[in-house]
């Protein structure tokens, strides 16, 4: 898979379709690091493993880069998504970017929980059946079950949070300079274990819509807090209503952002009268 | 807001009749380009029919909710003067313009000075005061007179002095450049026809009082209950052109009922479910935006059956068992008869200009069938609501805002 | 020293004793944000007011917070006094003592003293934080604009030249009168669709006030309400109008039924408007003639009535019988649409003219007999149960009026939602003719199917509606507002926090929020006037960029974290 | 927190729209009806003002429920802008469903609030079951010593 990928990425740097490619890197000393190869030569080096967030690397490239720079980004399936979400958010220039999709193993994907691990725009390496996360047992104990006990496991493991902003920083979307999280108004200032309602609920609710599961908050998450696992249940909430997955449209704007002319419920008429406490006025 | 200095707006005034939802929407649009505006209201608040609505279709919204924003906006207006508890005595036609003379029923209680505190409710012996409806804005309390046995004691712990039972009858003479007819409809008499029954069992009752019945605000809190025991209805019967395209009566057809039945009908199904909804009608009249889908999804999201015919007789079974219909399903050319627990009438809808104009020179030329149309080629001052014909609330301000644009235009050339 | 002035309603005594606030009264005076108290028997009858005022102006205070009674009660009365006579809305706050706390609990008397503090201590909170929108005013263009020259367009044209205003009327084709120049006679009255408008017309060439366009198509619409930047094009070279206000006249079109009912395959079938023809050109050559009704309305497709296919079918059926001698009408509904008084006569003439009106079920429609040429339909009558044949040599099918495919089109340029029919749609009941962007109104068959009567009326309508834009030099952007008493600000994007995400523009249902490029990055601007202040983009904004200043994030915060702290 | 939840311990926050929700309250106010002390209303021009994050603040500041109450849908005067306030909202309830928190804290009430019956009965039943819920526990309640 990973000379099928290296051939592709000289093609597409011969051709002139991109000035550089983003991949990961063998260098000095066996050390693997982002690196934006712009000779095909170079691509000798490219290796696809281990898995690393490349989205924001790309956002950050095309930044500072002049304006008829186009990049092409050695992408996973969850990075696909992660950067079709920067385009939606207005993150990446639509026409500056390729992607170079490649599939995960089977073991990865059991390992990030991800039930699609392949790309759209599929270049190298064959499909893979994805998992249900929900139904995985590192995850139901969390979601599932009698609300004392679950108030009380989450508790157990937001405690351990030292504020070191390491999901904020790993998430390919959150952009945001600066961020609310930093904002005494929100989360007080200076406060280790950290205020865990403010920081990791306004934190899940904001990408609550953007999300596009790729663990890389989790994986970055030195006390190991089981941070994807709080953004599952709201993104089977939106698939169920709205049959929406974040990063797969690139043309569709999140539905709880537009009124129910616009993004109806499937299936349902328009809930004229809401009343959460279960009870028919 | 100041007159533009395009067109001649300074110093002009409308008179209009009728504070209902057409005379509010016309004396907000005048009022919007600089015209002054008498707004004559027989009741306490504006609001007319519209405020004694609980929902209103196509929208199922609470009626009073678009209403009581405009009703502030009247309050707010400098332009605008509201006579509450008044109405047209007399109207003359002058050259360049009308003059009238407004009679003011002046209540007991005043309503600028009333805080609402309910101080003469508890010391009132007879109970003969109540508070306004539940969402008039603002609130006031009524003093009914033919209850009170004007003991003075309401006035005695009345804080802001708002009680004066001396208060009586004043006249007040105005002129304007203009009248617009809004005076809106009233249920007709149909107790004379023996066929509707109504009047003989207290559950056979007319729209308006069905929806004032089961209305959210009012006593049953939106439950549908029986009149007579209060017990839960199995089934209720919504009659149709109860006296209405009926030479005998109204020739006119109300224009208004089919989706009043239709969403009253709806309403009953939301608050139970149990109850059977029958409407007996002539032709399902769904003209408007929405309408018809509205009408399919009462009929076919919930089992609300439509039966086209006109019962020809309406009679409470003797012992009390429900009232009976009898009728002609004309599409199964059977003759049926099945018992009703609760009978609602729809349709005697007629317009109330001659309540409101009280005396035979304020009247304005109607045509044959008691409208301001102006039909008979005799021209006739603006008019909208059902002063012009039956129309339901989005063409009744539709209608407002052309009569407005009609008045303001006759008087600039 | 604080700013704010303090003023708490005794309301004849009914605060008094159940607030204790004698007591509260002493503690705001030792409260950092407070500059004076007092207390007033009533504050809500004539005269009060003027008292506030001068206590105000001798304290010097900047803002008011008023302890009195509930906003639909009497607590706006003084509250709008204060506005009236010169203080910013957001420097005045009233808050609600009696009903929402010394009435609401009066069995925990405690309870509700506790809250009467938390209340004041919470309208501190949001006066001390709350800052002022700068008031944009909006200098009015004092001409209109009328897209669509029929019935309705030229009706407004017509009325906003009476009064006063100047009007471009702009029409796609090259002459005025649309639908209604193919109706040889309208309902109720019979006068012919031309000389109805032929007043409209001539008042269009006479009067020097209208401008009238033909040939004309609008590419884009910029700007607000009060001030539209509208570049219009004819035959390739563009013009810019700068109007005041829009009227949306652009009308509708007629149902082609192909391949319904026979229509296109089978001789002597035709539509409505061929009647219409027909009876133009007086060759109407029929013995026996069949209106369908409903021919492709009130089906899955056009699920809506279509208004005037009944009444215009009566007209024809009624002038067949009369141009015709010894001919016969039929009529084939499944509901005669003819409400109010002045239709349901039109009725009872047609049927004492001897029209025959034959109901159907819509689940068995009307069979249509013969080959090539028009023979005759059979049909159940519903009403009589038999199964009727009627021979006939002329076919008429009654089709509702759809919108026209254009308007798709205009509502993206003109940023209007359309109804799921594909109708202009209005915001909201009891303002039928206004639609979310102020200054643009829609009136005709372009807002639901109407008669040539309701299209010249709700001409007037929008005319009306435009005028009280018009009649202003100025309007203030703050009172550009959906609801009474004005809007509580404008929102405001912090150029430095936003990222361009482009949550608010999705989510706002103004289209106030824009994107605009600045130096490489998107970064969202919003336009004062179209805003509404809703909130909703505020809601959505991650990092809190969007604001508005008269109700922050702060003072809510504030507010919230002050609404259960122990009085101190 | 004690086991048995005394009254003073509910404290609801009640985001009312000036336009509907605020008009219940005010009825139930003019009806004498006799409520629990435990709720503060904070009027909103509409449901859409009602930030996400204010609401995990509230909780954090010792909060224990939310009541929204706007328009109905359909209703609203800002052109439809309480269609997405409402989704937002239930999407928060599934966050705070997944937390354990509960989403029954936060209380939705589209267009049925507006009498005065119907506020009164929302807000004692909303009460009883705050009062049921578990006490919020030192990790919700965050830094009660902020005020």
């Amino acid at each position: 898979m990973l000379d099928e990928l290296k051939k592709k990425a000289r093609e597409i740097l011969k051709a002139g379709d991109a000035q550089g490619v983003l991949g990961l890197k063998r260098g000095l000393f066996d050390v693997i690091h982002p690196h934006v190869f712009t000779a095909a030569e170079e691509l000798d080096s490219l290796v696809t493993e281990p898995k690393w967030p490349l989205a924001k690397t790309a956002r950050a490239i095309l930044r500072d880069r002049p304006g008829d720079f186009r990049l092409a980004v050695a992408a996973r399936g969850c990075d696909e998504r992660a950067v079709v979400e920067l385009i939606k958010r207005n993150q990446i220039d639509r026409e500056r970017i390729l992607i170079l999709g490649y599939t995960c193993g089977s073991e990865q994907a059991k390992a990030c929980l991800c039930s699609r691990p392949w790309p759209e725009k599929r270049v190298a390496g064959d499909i893979v059946e994805g998992i249900d996360p929900l139904a995985d047992d590192r995850v139901r104990p969390y979601l599932e079950g009698d609300d004392r006990a679950r108030m009380e496991r989450w508790a157990e493991q937001l405690r351990r949070c030292i504020k070191c902003y390491g999901c904020r920083n790993a998430c390919p979307i959150c952009i945001c300079v600066p961020c609310k999280l930093e904002d005494d108004l929100w989360v007080e200032r200076g406060a280790v274990p950290v205020e865990m309602v403010p920081f990791h609920l306004i934190r899940a609710f904001h990408l609550s819509d953007t999300c596009v599961a790729c663990g890389a908050c989790q994986e970055a998450c030195p006390a190991g807090i089981p941070l994807m696992t709080l953004q599952l249940s709201m993104r089977e909430a939106l698939r169920k209503e709205y049959n929406y997955e974040a990063g797969l449209e690139p043309e569709r704007t999140s539905p709880i952002l537009s009124d129910f002319n616009r993004e109806p419920r499937p299936g349902q008429a328009l809930p004229d009268w809401i009343h959460t406490m279960d009870r028919k006025t | 807001m100041s007159g533009a200095d395009g067109n001649k707006t300074e110093g002009m005034a409308v008179l209009i009749v009728g504070g209902g939802v057409a005379g509010v929407a016309a004396a907000l649009d005048l009022a919007a380009v600089g015209v002054r505006v008498h707004l004559v209201e027989s009741g306490p608040v504006p609001g007319g029919r519209m405020a004694q609505l609980d929902k209103f279709y196509p929208t199922d919204h609470c009626a009073f909710c678009p209403l009581w924003t405009d009703i502030r906006r009247l309050r707010e207006h400098p332009l605008i003067a509201v006579h509450s508890f008044s109405d047209v005595s007399s109207l003359e036609q002058k050259e360049n313009g009308v003059r009238a003379v407004i009679r003011y029923r002046a209540p007991a209680i005043d309503p600028e000075r009333c805080v609402a505190c309910g101080r003469c409710v508890e010391v009132c012996g007879p109970a003969a005061i109540r508070p306004s409806g539940a969402h008039a804005y603002p609130p006031v309390y009524l003093l009914e007179r033919e209850k009170c046995d004007r003991c003075g004691a309401c006035t005695a712990v009345c804080p802001s002095a708002a009680i004066d039972l001396e208060r009586h009858e004043s006249s007040r003479e105005i002129t304007a450049h203009d009248v617009i007819w809004a005076p809106g409809f009233r249920e007709a008499d149909i107790s004379a026809f023996r066929e509707f029954g109504l009047g003989s069992h207290p559950d056979i009752m007319t729209a308006l009082e069905f929806e004032s019945w089961t209305a959210e605000a009012g006593g049953n809190k939106g439950r549908v209950v029986r009149r007579s025991n209060g017990a839960e209805p199995r089934n209720i019967a919504f009659v149709q052109c109860a006296g209405a395209r009926d030479l005998r009566l109204l020739p006119h057809c109300s224009a208004v009922c089919c989706m009043h039945a239709l969403k009253q009908a709806q309403w009953v199904r939301r608050r139970n479910p149990a109850v059977d909804c029958v409407i007996f009608y002539t032709d399902l009249r769904t003209v408007g935006r929405g309408y018809y889908e509205y009408a399919l999804r009462d009929i076919q999201g919930s089992p609300v059956r439509l039966v086209r015919g006109r019962p020809s007789l309406i009679h409470p079974l003797p012992g009390g068992g429900g009232i009976a219909v009898k009728f002609e399903d004309t599409l199964t050319q059977k003759r049926l008869m099945w018992n009703f627990d609760m009978v609602v009438l729809n349709g005697n809808l007629e317009n109330s200009i001659r309540q409101n104009a009280l005396s035979r020179e304020a009247l304005p030329h109607l045509d044959g069938e008691g409208f301001i149309t102006g039909r008979d080629g005799k021209a006739s001052p603006p008019a909208c609501g059902f002063a012009a014909g039956p129309a339901d609330v989005t063409e009744a301000v539709i209608q407002a805002a052309s009569a407005a644009a009609r008045a303001l235009r006759a008087k600039r050339s | 020293m604080g700013m704010v002035h303090v003023i708490l309603c005794r309301c004849f005594g009914e605060l008094d004793s159940a607030l204790d606030l004698e007591g509260i009264r002493t503690r705001l005076e030792g409260h950092s944000d407070v500059a004076s108290v007092d207390t007033a028997g009533s504050l809500c009858l004539p005269g009060d007011a003027a008292a506030v005022f001068s206590r105000v102006l001798e304290r010097g205070a900047k803002k008011v917070l008023i302890g009195c009674c509930s906003p639909f009660g009497r607590g706006n009365v003084l509250r709008d006094e204060l506005i009236r006579g010169g203080l910013a809305s957001s420097d005045v706050v009233s808050v609600d003592l009696r009903e929402g706390c010394a009435w609401i609990h009066g069995k925990d008397p405690a309870g509700a003293v506790k809250k009467a503090w938390n209340l004041l201590d919470m309208g501190l909170a949001s006066l001390g934080r709350a800052g002022r929108s700068d008031n944009v005013t909006v200098r009015v263009q004092p001409r209109a604009l009328v897209i669509g020259a029929g019935a309705s367009g030229l009706s407004a044209a017509a009325t906003l030249a009476g009064l006063g205003f100047e009007t471009h009327l702009v029409e796609r084709t090259a002459a005025p009168g649309g639908l209604l120049n193919l109706i040889s006679r309208t309902y109720p009255t019979g006068e012919s669709g031309p000389d109805k408008l032929k007043g409209f017309i001539g008042e269009m060439e006479r009067n020097p006030l209208i401008t009238f366009h033909s040939g004309t198509r609008v590419e884009s619409v910029k700007g607000y309400g009060g001030d539209f930047k509208v570049r219009v094009v004819s035959s390739g070279e563009a013009k810019l109008i700068r109007a005041g206000a829009v009227i949306v006249a652009t009308g509708a079109r007629v149902l082609l039924p192909r391949g319904m009912m026979g229509y296109g395959s089978l001789k002597n079938v035709i539509t409505q408007m061929e009647m219409e023809r027909r009876f133009f050109t007086g060759k109407v050559d029929c013995t026996a003639a069949v209106l369908l009704q409903c021919a492709g309305a009130r089906s899955p497709e056009r699920p809506y009535c279509s208004t005037i296919c009944c009444p215009l079918s009566l007209k024809n059926a009624k002038r067949v019988l009369k141009e015709v001698p010894g001919s016969r009408a039929y009529v084939l509904h499944r509901d005669i649409m003819t409400p109010g008084s002045v239709l349901e006569a039109y009725y009872r003439e047609a049927l004492r003219a001897g029209v025959q009106f034959i109901r159907f079920d819509p689940q068995k429609p009307p069979d249509i007999l013969g080959e090539e040429m028009f023979k005759g339909v059979e049909v159940d009558d519903a009403v009589t149960g038999i199964r009727r044949k009627i021979d006939a040599d002329l076919l008429v099918l009654s089709t509702p009026l759809i919108p026209d495919p254009e308007n798709q089109k205009l509502a993206e340029i003109l940023d209007l939602p359309v109804d799921r029919y594909g109708f202009f749609e209005e915001t909201y009941p009891l303002h039928p003719v206004e639609t979310r962007v102020d200054g643009i109104f829609i009136c005709g068959a372009a807002r639901w199917p109407v008669s040539s009567d309701q299209a010249i009326q709700q001409g007037e309508t929008a005319a009306m509606k435009a005028a009280a834009f018009l009649s202003h030099e100025k309007i203030p952007a703050l009172l550009q507002s959906p609801v009474p008493g004005g809007k509580a600000g404008h929102a405001r994007a912090d150029a430095d926090f936003c990222t361009g995400c482009g949550n608010c523009t999705a989510v706002c249902p103004y289209g106030a929020c824009r994107l605009q490029k600045m130096n490489g990055r998107s970064v969202s601007r919003v336009i004062k006037v179209r805003c509404k202040a809703c909130g909703n983009c505020i809601s959505v904004c991650p990092n809190g960029a969007m604001q508005i200043p008269e109700r922050s994030d702060r003072a809510v915060g504030e507010m919230i974290r002050r609404a259960f702290r122990e009085v101190c | 927190m004690s086991a048995t939840k005394n009254v003073h311990d509910v404290r609801i926050i009640v985001f009312a729209c000036r336009w509907c929700g605020l008009i219940g309250a005010d009825g139930a106010g003019r009806e004498r009806t006799a409520l629990p002390a435990s709720f503060r209303v904070i009027p909103v021009e509409c449901a859409g003002f009602v930030e996400p994050d204010l609401i995990i603040r509230a909780l954090a500041d010792g909060v224990t429920g939310i009541a929204v109450l706007g328009c109905h849908l359909g209703g609203c005067r800002f052109s439809d802008g309480n269609h997405p306030a409402l989704k937002r909202l239930e999407l928060l309830r599934t966050l705070l469903d997944t937390t354990g928190i509960g989403g029954r804290r936060l209380l939705i009430g589209f267009g049925t609030a507006h009498e005065s019956h119907q506020f009164a009965e929302m807000i004692r039943e909303f009460h009883r079951e705050l009062s049921e819920l578990p006490s919020p526990g030192t990790w919700l309640a965050g830094t009660m010593k902020r005020q």
